[in-house]
């Protein structure tokens, strides 16, 4: 087993679950990677839509921002931020939407707004961005964030962005709300009857007991979890030469 | 939603065949401008029925259509052979129900367009500054007065058009469908994002590249196109700004053809069921007419997007 | 004084009418040569927008039509349809918009839409088309149209586009409505009071009697109705040999 | 509204002096491209007070101009350094309320972008599929849920923004103010169309030959413009599509500088007010600098719209 670092596992894993999916609405870092690798390996089909209102981006280079002249010179399309969101996303036309945040709950609703009191919070963080409408629009939700037991959370200071709530998501929501969660430790997936988190697989060297520690509540975990497998030497290949060969997100 | 990208260019007879089906609501967008005349004879040729075909300006190509009889219902705003008189097909079956009656579904231009653009967005309802005091509400209870929640103000509502197919042509798109357009854009990317599945008709087949460098061009993207059909001079006798003008001359002489359904059915056999395909359409229609349609060159600036590697 | 037709009479009255106005919303036919009539000589800084998404237009040819190519090439700015209505229109940016009809009544009420019973009319007119939104949305609505007695009704069989109605113009109304109709027998106004319409010139030649056997209410003459100016030579001379060199609307 | 196209190019200083007021709503738009820094930087310069700000990505420059004590007031979906961290100089104040409190006014993007929507149609309300069961709502009651008159679908509204006066970048424009923009465009055209007044600010200023050669690529028609300022450069370190790259260095720096309020001061003293002019900045920046930010060449295929004489 090569080594690899924690943020290439959550990459790697990251990148298999878009197997088969279609339209990834990403942002920068990690989930830019976790994209670019896919449609180098597990999903050859994939297209990168960016917020910023570039459709089929295939950067020359790793996108620093997530409006990177490189995301638009060579792709096939870009449209002003209106169409982007209200004919790709609120549409319906887009597979998968990547989120992360300061803090999540059980249920996978996502806290990007205030840590604290909203009106005079203790930390302000950026807020919404483009996420709300992704969360609600998007057929799936992956989220890719670090898991301490700060940022999993059994309650979220601000619902920026809302998951499986407590249960059934109202009709006029697009789609199935989050079903993969990528941590450092683990990959999560969602209990279809009740909408909570569950742990699916460990990252190699991972226990359960790592996991509750870094967890606010108490960690469902699957019968038959298993290990993650860990990153090919062609996945680790692709990331360190071809996607981040600086490191500046999976060092 | 089609596969990536692989296998989708087509014939006008295939795609017209796999992806419009008698019933079916069917918008060929294009104001004035790049009308898919091409498919319209197709669907003719193809004998389908009772089609609900959506337009602002349902123009020659529906009043073809209509008295063909492919049609049962008509979704519009502005019914007539532009610049030249009435769609007298349409009259035909709107004022005398000759030979049978059209139902029709009437709002403005505006309402037309928002109409595409809730079906794009997947809104329940549009709202618009438009229909006061009209009597087009009465006439067509679809469209509705809607209170803003912030005060006394009201606005009207259109709701969401979605048509099972649109068709949209552009002059030049790549094989798997990523289209760009210049000139009049009226309102194809809304219709093509509002439908279920799209057709798209182009003057040229270009290679990917050449819409990848100029992103900004691309009106509809591959990823909602079903089937790309190469079709030269489709839009005759509306035009493709810079491949060929609007032919008025047609325009002129079907007046006096749909005026008599003896006559628009002898065309019908002519220039439809008589040709096999848009290109025998071309032909028929001779080198000098199509010379007399060509236009001057007028080339745009091209523009730097730099190289970011 | 020179020999001129009705319809250039209209077009020149037409065209004195838009001094000092700044955007147009125009259709093919009369009010295109006469908006393009008035950029040469009552209006130079006027500028032509137009339905199909124009804006900027200075058309080499006579356009045929309302979305003819000649308007697109060398002009300012094409959008799409949506973005027209609702950017300039709806957003209030158009000083002038130019309509016409079937019929008329004395408020400036519009009908293009039936002669007779909606669900089974004796004429199927063409519809609205952008009329509708132009008649709420236009600071001022210029209507040019031929006047019989059946075009000037008492009532009209079907309000496509509203006028005054009956008197006040509802607060969510962005302009004036009607402010001015151009026929080929004369000028009209409309009263500030009552919003109806009121003969303020006639044409030359034309008498009130004309008037009164052409309108189908008794038409308000306002004290003071003089003679409409002629043509002069060089308005006629822009519209023979420019604008309408083989006189398809103006002979 | 301007009088016709003449006079209109103006001095940033005079633009900025005659078109922005104490109190006034100003929105400097533009996402991640076309950041006219050079504009904020003026304001600056000119002392301007209790300013509502806003923007959908406060980014670097409102940083600079919150932290120079310009604004009173915060509009926006995002508040970040994209790709690097924190706007530290907005946090204080919205955290610690240091130096003074800054009120907020919090949307997501898509509420944000139809918000200018909204305002460019002179609608009083914009529905969008968002916001459901988000504590947003709560947070900024401006965000209301709103019923389809359809049925039992309920969307949410947001209210029209019409800035008092909206400032975008233009890679070329005319004398008139016609403005061209390739690559991202963001929501420019929408919040100028809301906006009272409008600067136009570009990268070249082009004969109208050349806007005339290419008019599917006008963003903004100069009818709306009221001063066309010329000034290259002026978005550093956000960058221009096609003439220079984003300063990445520069986004990283200002993480230091504007965590500590001595270091943003000195900043702004050296690079703002102890800069005359953008020139003197773009000068001072040097020139092995911008030849690192310097892009290779695309170039769009261009199109012909054909010659219809």
């Amino acid at each position: 087993m090569p080594d690899f670092s924690a943020a290439e596992m959550m990459v790697v894993a990251s990148a298999r679950q878009l197997a088969g999916e279609r339209v990834c609405f990403v942002g920068v870092g990690p989930p830019n990677i976790a994209c670019n690798l896919a449609k180098r390996t597990s999903a050859p089909g994939i297209e990168l839509l960016y917020e910023a209102g570039v459709f089929g981006a295939e950067p020359a280079r790793l996108p620093l921002s997530i409006g990177d002249p490189t995301l638009v010179s060579g792709s096939l399309q870009v449209t002003n931020m209106y169409e982007l969101f209200a004919y790709f996303l609120e549409r319906g036309l887009v597979d998968v939407g990547f989120l992360g945040g300061a803090q999540i709950d059980r249920f996978g609703n996502l806290n990007t707004t205030v840590i604290g009191d909203y009106a005079k919070p203790t930390v302000r963080l950026p807020g919404s961005g483009g996420a709300c409408e992704i969360a609600i629009n998007a057929k799936k939700i992956f989220v890719i964030m670090p898991q301490t037991s700060r940022s999993f959370v059994d309650t979220i200071d601000f619902v920026t962005s809302p998951g499986h709530l407590g249960g059934e998501r109202p009709k006029e929501w697009q789609g199935a709300g989050p079903t993969v969660v990528v941590t450092g430790l683990g990959v999560y997936g969602f209990d279809g009857a009740t909408g909570e988190m569950t742990l699916e697989s460990l990252h190699p060297g991972v226990t359960i007991a790592q996991v509750q520690e870094n967890t606010g509540w108490e960690m469902k975990v699957a019968t038959g979890v298993r290990e993650t497998d860990p990153p090919t030497e062609e996945e680790l290949r692709i990331i360190r030469e071809e996607l981040d060969p600086e490191g500046v997100y999976t060092r | 939603m089609p596969e990536t990208g692989t296998g989708k260019v087509a014939s006008m007879r295939d795609a017209v065949q796999e992806l419009i089906r008698d019933g079916d609501t069917v918008a060929i967008e294009g104001f004035t401008h790049l009308i898919c005349f091409a498919a319209g004879h197709e669907i003719i040729r193809q004998g389908k029925r009772d089609l609900t075909l959506c337009r602002l300006t349902p123009d020659v190509i529906y009043d073809q259509m209509i008295g063909a009889g492919v049609a049962r219902k008509l979704v519009f705003s502005w019914l007539g052979n532009p610049g030249v008189g009435s769609l007298h097909a349409v009259r035909r079956r709107v004022e005398r129900h000759d030979p049978e009656p059209l139902e029709i579904e009437e709002y403005s231009h505006f309402g037309m367009v928002c109409r595409y653009v809730a079906g794009a967005s997947k809104l329940p309802f549009f709202p618009i500054r438009s229909y006061y005091q009209s009597d087009l509400p009465a006439a067509n209870p679809k469209i509705v007065p809607v209170h803003s929640p912030y005060g006394d103000e009201t606005v009207y509502a259109v709701p969401p058009l979605n048509p099972d197919v649109t068709i949209v042509h552009a002059q030049r798109a790549d094989a798997k469908g990523d289209a760009q357009i210049w000139g009049l854009l009226g309102c194809q990317k809304e219709a093509a994002f509002a439908a279920e599945r799209v057709i798209v008709v182009c003057e040229e087949l270009v290679d990917e590249s050449v819409i990848r460098s100029d992103p900004n061009r691309t009106v509809i993207p591959g990823l909602i196109v079903d089937a790309v059909v190469v079709e030269p001079k489709a839009c005759h006798p509306s035009f493709a700004q810079g491949y060929y003008d609007r032919d008025n001359r047609f325009y002129i002489d079907w007046d006096r053809i749909s005026r008599d359904p003896d006559q628009l059915e002898n065309w019908l056999k002519e220039w439809v069921h008589g040709t096999d395909s848009h290109a025998e359409y071309v032909e028929k229609l001779g080198a000098e007419r199509w010379a007399s349609l060509a236009p001057g060159e007028a080339w745009s600036e091209p523009v730097n997007y730099g190289e970011y590697a």
